[in-house]
């Protein structure tokens, strides 16, 4: 045991810890931070400040340059540093990465439910394109009135509580404008397209989009739903807040045609009973039942399957395979797993570290993976069909992203290094009109090419 | 790179890419077992907040942690170090100065009609100087038996402070052992050691110390160690408290799959107790010691104040308190006799409870921020 | 259920038969003569105590027997309801202790003391573990952590000064003006007059530990999965805390309320004596003081077996307001 | 008077004789009405109760039957008849009322240097197997020989000796370290207890020990929260390792880690178990990777090994429907390849309360009629291959 060995490693650690002065400084500069960032989620501002027009009108939701952090006692945690892709409607879009890439907390900011005050959106801007009730200047939802050929608004007789017809003093009947109803009998409202950018809306408009025009199913569904509620109140709420004038009767219905939809088989005996009495399959086809239940434009899903068992995750999937035919909407897939990603994306976005460092369609991810990390991902994923005798695998740990270095995050762990990843870190390259990269390998081509 | 080839089918896609593959695999895992000197930068980046100065700085982040320390340091400074550096009165050292009371009567009486007023004074002297207001000689003043104040207030303090910390000592002992064993071996152990707690807790606390000082008042303990024998029996019934923590702590962490770990390596019973158990409830025991030693002061202060703690001549904070229960006029008209005191024991309990406070957030797991 | 709550009664009296034996033991500490010596001192002092309730109460202590002889006499007196004579008094403990007018003099003390303790505690713990880290929460959590802090005797004995002697506001101790007959109206008035300040004591001395429990149930709520869902689904955050959140931190309060049993009757010693209430507390601490023996015994075993039935309520409470829990 | 009574004792004696008789008779024509409906094939008026009690009786008595047979020289471990229940609810007296039966009658052999695999979902007992084959828990019956010494008998002071040669790496790097110790007082820790190697040794040892393991020097004085999963999951290997075992159960080792990072830890235990000739058992509910390590795969579903063999054969001919099943549930890396796949219906049933009959009808999609009332009978159609349905009856 020599002395001189223990001093030498005492020294490491010293270093290796923060010291308390570091400690103060980081304190202080994240309260600061902290303290704006809350300020600016709960300001009152016009809704011209974030309302504006979609880059493509193909898209549902464009996120363009994101950044979101988590200030914490050890430094800026930059969970989302710089992400920018876009889902068109109607198509599901996969988001791939290891744990700690910023794949959740991507999905998170997208219907801004990041833990605050330490989780915060501090730069970039999210598009989405709404289709919701338009408002007049009361706040009120405007109601569509039936029109016939000639365009003019067709009355009709106001009725009395009794159903007489109301009359004048001179014995005409009070006419009103006759409202449009839908075959549930509920009055009809107008509805306009409208784009957000969700980054720079006050934290209370975000109401009228959550549940209506986009929805989240969460990993956990053992405790994503309130354990002292019937699954039948949690899902009439979604309901009762998003129909306007929907009765309680309604809801019901609605509540059990979505859990029909989802594939349960006895609806009505699922919709009086508690969370705690359903498995781990049935409580996310109630979180799935859940979020469609607003008929929402984007369902968000982070990580579905991951805590199921492996005879469930193939029902949910298939379950999830056959919604998309069936709703009309976008779908943000969130998932760890290749295999996942593989059955349910058209289009990939695979994160590393905080950035995404690869997109394209699904068949170019899979078939044509042009980063260094996403070929090793895939190879190092034992497959069914493949026998070799020694798994490939990436070298190293995923980084924690405080302090990240200027260049390539994933330098440290890729075989296939150039000398120019010790600068800068790389720009996206299109290597296809859908597929782009950020890697240096590809960027020397496009100038050669 | 061939990223711009064309392909005629997916399977020719998909075999170029295989061979691709092999061939980055052969590159890639030349060295990948051994260390690669690539993690390290990364690796070194990070800098983390050592174990200690997470807990000290989630501690010292607490504003109320830091002026709990400053609270009990001074008191702390005020009763041991201040009977060394004021020597004028000892705790039980009676003034004699004999001092005059004056008091003045108005008396009216009828001198021809007039109505004329005279101003009878009697002066008496009492043998000793008591109840004296606040003075250069008496910086507190005196109480009812002549004795300086400022001097009983940090020998009281010594007291009182010895004897929490005393009794939360041996209620805590008794509690890790019997919730350690209750915890640790199970079954019949635990479910006897349990019931014993479930009566205990269902024994009232104040209303049993009257019965056990009526108990030792009849067995005329001497009052030297009246107090002391009173709060180690307070000990023996208020242990089931941190006996539950304990043994709760204990299941949770023989869950733990380190303490399976632990059993896996066929470590001895001591040694799971002692290395991995203790250890690790030690935070909470920690916490939980500091805030009930907070509620010790006061309970010794009420017993005190009941009459039951230390007896007069001996000082203690509850004690000093006391006279006002039976002297309305010395509520009224000395607040320096039963202020100081009283203000004394909300500085200490006050001063455990924000530590223990502080501590407690800075010990949770679960805070993240 | 039924088989539930019977086994749970059955350990309960498993519990009063324990706490029994350890007071019986206690009682048995004190040397015989000192009893003796305790019962003629009164006699001295001019309360009416013959030889002949001496004579009883070695009887039904068993006092001249071994323990567990006396143990079992005395407990077969209690069981018959047989609590003996008061020394002081020399009334029936029975109707001495439960009479009316002291427990409920206790009873509402607490009582409107619980209600406003509530009232205010709730809705602060609720603000503060919504706005976690700001300054209302720190400014919470500095007035729970004092209002455990205050020794009841001395924060009673200073409000008494206070309001009472500077200020004026109130009557110093007792239940009701003595001086003039009141009726009606005017004598309610009174009566609330010289009770306002033993519930202020009792409210201020409790409310923090109230206030701790709510905040540290909501926080933890609020950061459960089922929150994050719920905001998800479109609801604006004060349905997401006053519906949600709320409704969870509930039930800790809920079943927390039968824990509140034996404190609603057991009344509040050192409040009761420092304002000079005619409660059950005071009563019990003079009879303490005085070793009154009968009464001791009587009010110390009714007090365990309020905390027990309180344990065995809540348990109850929660597997009616929890449906999680089912009783089995 | 006393003569009535005595009169009556006698005739309700003679009565409960009767009775008794009478419902053996019962008893008897039942049981050959079973197995009358059993060969027919008409389950109609079928005795479910009777029929679990008979296999029940059938258990125990072959496992009485196979007791005294001498262990297999040439395994390292083998598992013969291993039951394992957890009381859920027992009577004031401490009998069970109603017990969870997490591993239900399990044998299997496993030779040194070989890898057995163990694939099934959550709640089938493959974790409690693992633990329970060390000896964690206290096997309810059955006998577990280890290297020829049967374990499951031992006292706990023969098994502390014995722990050096058996180890276990878990499934959570989180809660599998102790959070106040650091790595070096971790992996030193079972070196100095079991006096692996002298004292002044010890940290020589232990460094060399992190270096095939993947861990740098450096970390000989950090707290387990400063590393990520993959390191922590290295620092349970080490620590396993330590007591230089001959047997590791790998308790879901990757479940809880990225996928580049598992293949990092399964071929640093490729690695490990060449240079050190180990013998593991690797528990996972993922296939894929079990394919990629075991050389013997075993299934179980609800407690009980449904179908145990080598790798290749288990692969290429799966015989249990619910072994393909799981094959098929597993996703396909490939977007252009949409197989059609079975997907079983229903939740795993709870092991509290496992199906009448194959525990795996309900959601079988082969389920014939007999599925529902008689259990399969475990045993081998290959060599080597054995497997538990009424499918290869």
């Amino acid at each position: 045991m020599g002395n001189n060995s223990d001093e030498k490693t005492k020294k490491v650690i010293d270093k290796h810890y923060l010291s308390g002065k570091e400690v103060r400084a980081i304190a202080k500069a994240n309260a600061k931070e902290m303290r704006r960032l809350e300020k600016a989620k709960n300001r009152v501002i016009p809704e011209s400040e974030y309302v504006t027009q979609m880059r493509d009108e193909n898209n549902i939701l464009e996120i363009e340059n994101l950044h979101s952090y988590f200030f914490t006692d050890q430094g800026v945690v930059k969970a989302v540093n710089g992400v920018s892709f876009d889902i068109p409607l109607n198509s599901t879009v996969g988001v791939v990465g290891e744990s700690g890439c910023g794949k959740s907390v991507t999905s998170m900011s997208v219907m801004r439910l990041l833990q605050g005050p330490s989780g915060q959106i501090v730069e970039g801007s999210i598009r989405f394109k709404a289709y919701d009730f338009k408002v007049d200047p009361n706040g009120e939802y405007i109601p569509v009135y039936v029109k016939d050929e000639d365009g003019n608004v067709v009355m009709e007789e106001e009725l009395n509580e009794d159903g007489t017809p109301r009359l004048l003093k001179d014995g005409s009947p009070v006419l009103k404008p006759k409202l449009m109803r839908d075959e549930n009998g509920m009055t009809v409202y107008e509805k306009e397209e409208k784009v957000f950018d969700i980054a720079k809306m006050p934290i209370k408009q975000m109401y009228r989009l959550r549940g209506r025009q986009m929805s989240m199913v969460f990993q956990e569904p053992m405790t994503s739903l309130n354990p002292i509620f019937t699954i039948g109140d949690q899902l009439d709420e979604v309901t009762l807040l998003h129909v306007p004038g929907a009765t309680k009767a309604m809801a019901k219905e609605h509540s059990i045609n979505m859990l029909n939809l989802v594939g349960i088989a006895m609806p009505e005996r699922v919709y009086k009973s508690y969370p705690h009495e359903l498995s781990g399959g049935m409580r996310q086809r109630v979180m799935i039942a859940m979020a469609l239940a607003g008929e929402p434009r984007l369902i968000i899903a982070d990580e579905p399957t991951t805590a199921l068992d492996v005879t469930i995750q193939a029902q949910i999937l298939s379950l999830f395979n056959d919604l998309k035919k069936r709703i009309n909407g976008s779908i943000l897939l969130i998932t760890h797993d290749l295999g996942v990603i593989a059955e349910m994306a058209d289009y990939v976005v695979v994160m590393y570290a905080g950035r995404i460092i690869e997109k394209g369609t699904a068949s170019e991810i899979f078939h044509k993976p042009c980063h260094p990390y996403t070929q090793g991902l895939q190879k190092s994923k034992p497959t069914m069909t493949s026998s070799e005798d020694k798994l490939f695998n990436i070298p190293g740990n995923v980084p924690n992203p405080i302090n990240m270095p200027d260049h390539c995050y994933f330098k440290e762990r890729c075989g296939k290094c150039l000398k120019k990843c010790s600068g800068d870190y790389p720009e996206m390259v299109q290597v296809s009109p859908t597929h782009f990269v950020a890697c240096h390998l590809y960027a020397e081509e496009e100038k050669r090419g | 790179m061939d990223e711009n080839k064309n392909y005629n089918s997916p399977e020719e896609l998909l075999d170029a890419n295989a061979e691709e593959v092999k061939e980055d695999i052969n590159e890639i895992n030349a060295g990948v077992d051994e260390l690669t000197d690539a993690e390290k930068p990364l690796d070194k980046n990070v800098r983390l907040l050592s174990p200690t100065r997470m807990v000290i700085r989630r501690f010292l982040r607490s504003k109320l942690s830091i002026a709990g320390l400053i609270m009990l340091a001074a008191l702390f400074l005020f009763c041991w170090l201040g009977p060394i550096v004021y020597t004028k009165w000892d705790e039980t050292e009676t003034d004699y100065t004999v001092n005059a009371d004056y008091t003045v009567y108005e008396i009216t009486a009828e001198n021809g009609g007039d109505t004329v007023m005279y101003a009878q004074v009697v002066v008496s002297y009492n043998d000793i100087n008591k109840l004296a207001k606040p003075s250069k000689n008496h910086l507190l003043g005196t109480d009812e038996q002549g004795m300086d104040i400022f001097t009983r207030l940090m020998y009281g303090g010594r007291l009182s402070l010895t004897i929490s910390f005393l009794a939360v000592f041996l209620t805590s002992a008794l509690g890790i052992i019997m919730g350690g064993l209750a915890g640790y071996y199970g079954g019949a152990v635990d479910n006897i050691i349990m019931r014993i707690c479930d009566v205990l807790i269902c024994l009232p606390t104040l209303p049993l110390m009257l019965i056990i000082g009526t108990v030792l008042d009849s067995n005329e303990v001497p009052s030297d160690y009246y107090i002391y024998l009173l709060m180690g029996l307070l000990s023996v019934f208020s242990w089931p408290g941190m006996a539950r923590l304990v043994r709760g702590q204990i299941l949770f962490l023989r869950e733990q799959e380190y303490m399976v770990a632990a059993e896996a390596m066929g470590y001895s019973t001591p040694r799971k107790i002692f290395k991995h158990l203790i250890p690790n409830i030690l935070p909470q025991i920690l916490v939980s010691m500091t805030l009930s030693l907070g509620s010790m002061i006061l309970y010794e202060s009420t017993l005190s104040y009941l009459n039951l703690g230390v007896r007069i001549p001996y000082a203690s904070w509850g004690t000093m308190v006391e006279v006002i229960s039976k002297r309305n006029d010395i509520l009224q008209n000395n607040f320096n006799v039963w202020g100081p005191p009283g203000i004394c024991i909300i500085i200490a309990v006050l001063g455990f409870n924000f530590i223990g406070d502080g501590l407690r957030d800075a010990l949770d797991p679960k805070q993240r921020r | 259920m039924f088989k539930y709550i019977l086994k749970r009664i059955g350990i309960s009296i498993l519990i009063l038969l324990g706490v029994s034996l350890i007071l019986y033991i206690l009682l048995r500490c004190m040397p015989t003569d000192f009893v003796e010596q305790k019962i003629l001192a009164l006699y001295t002092a001019g309360v009416d105590v013959s030889p002949e309730f001496i004579e009883e109460m070695y009887k039904s202590y068993g006092l001249n027997g071994t323990i567990l002889e006396g143990y079992f006499s005395w407990l077969w007196n209690f069981v018959r309801l047989d609590f003996g004579t008061s020394f002081i008094s020399h009334r029936e403990v029975l109707s001495d202790i439960f009479n009316p007018g002291r427990l409920g003099t206790s009873f509402y003390v607490a009582a409107i003391a619980t209600v406003f303790e509530f009232l205010i505690a709730i809705p602060l713990g609720i603000t503060a573990a919504t706005h976690q880290y700001s300054f209302i929460d720190y400014l919470v959590t500095v007035l729970v952590l004092i209002g455990i802090s205050l020794p009841s005797f001395f924060f009673g004995q200073m409000l008494k000064d206070l309001f009472a002697n500077k200020l004026g506001w109130f009557p110093v101790s007792g239940m009701g003006d003595k001086t003039v007959s009141l009726t009606g109206t005017a004598a309610f008035i009174d009566y609330l007059r010289h009770m306002f300040l033993p519930i202020l004591t009792v409210v201020i001395l409790s409310i923090g530990g109230r206030m701790r429990m709510t905040r540290t149930n909501m926080l933890e709520v609020m950061n459960a999965d089922y929150i994050r869902t719920a905001r998800a689904k479109g609801l604006s955050e004060g349905k997401v805390i006053y519906k949600h959140a709320f409704r969870n931190t509930l039930i800790p309060i809920v079943t927390g309320l039968a824990g509140l049993i034996p404190s609603l009757f057991s009344g509040a010693m050192i409040t009761e004596t420092v304002f000079d209430l005619e409660g059950i507390g005071k009563y019990a601490l003079n009879a303490m003081t005085q070793g009154d023996i009968p009464v001791i015994m009587t009010y110390n075993m009714f007090l365990a077996f309020l905390s027990v039935l309180g344990v065995l309520m809540s348990d109850l409470m929660y597997g009616i307001v929890d449906p999680r829990v089912k009783l089995a | 008077m006393d003569n009535e009574n005595k009169n009556k004792r006698i005739s309700s004696s003679e009565e409960k004789e009767i009775a008794e008789k009478e419902a053996l008779e019962l008893r008897l024509k039942k049981e050959s009405a079973n197995e009358a409906a059993i060969a027919s094939g008409d389950f109609t008026d079928f005795d479910d109760e009777l029929e679990a009690e008979r296999e029940e009786a059938l258990k125990e008595q072959v496992a009485l039957n196979d007791k005294d047979i001498e262990p297999d020289k040439d395994a390292i471990l083998e598992v013969r008849h291993l039951k394992k229940y957890f009381v859920l609810k027992k009577t004031i007296l401490g009998k069970p009322i109603s017990s969870l039966r997490a591993v239900d009658d399990v044998s299997f052999i496993v030779k040194p240097g070989e890898t057995l695999g163990i694939v099934g979902e959550s709640g089938c007992g493959k974790t409690t197997m693992g633990r329970t084959v060390l000896k964690l828990y206290q096997p309810t019956s059955g006998q577990v020989f280890f290297e020829g010494v049967d374990v499951a008998g031992m006292k706990e002071k023969e098994m502390r000796a014995l722990r050096t040669k058996m180890q276990i790496v878990f499934q959570d790097p989180y809660s599998s370290l102790p959070p106040r110790s650091t790595v070096g007082d971790i992996l030193a820790e079972p070196v100095k207890v079991h006096n692996i190697v002298p004292k002044n040794e010890v940290k020589d040892y232990v460094l060399e020990l992190m270096e095939s393991c993947g861990l740098r020097d450096y970390y000989y004085e950090r707290y387990p929260h400063e590393f990520s999963g993959g390191q922590r999951q290295r620092i349970c290997i080490a620590r396993a390792l330590a007591v230089k075992p001959k047997f590791i159960v790998c308790d879901e080792p990757v479940s809880a880690l990225d996928v580049s990072i598992q293949a990092q830890i399964i071929n640093l235990l490729k690695k490990l178990q060449i240079e050190r000739g180990l013998t593991y058992m690797f528990i996972s509910h993922d296939l894929s990777v079990v394919k990629y390590i075991s050389d013997k795969i075993g299934i179980m579903y609800l407690g009980s090994m449904v179908e145990f063999g080598k790798k290749q054969d288990i692969f290429s001919n799966p015989l249990h429907p619910y072994t393909e099943a799981l094959f098929s549930a597993v996703p396909n890396p490939n977007p252009d390849e949409k197989t059609e796949r079975i997907v079983l219906t229903g939740d795993i049933p709870s092991p509290a309360n496992p199906p009448k009959g194959c525990k795996f009808h309900t959601r079988c999609p082969k389920c014939m009629e007999i599925c529902k009332h008689v259990a399969p009978e475990y045993k081998e159609h290959e060599d080597g291959h054995f497997c538990a349905c009424h499918l290869y009856d």
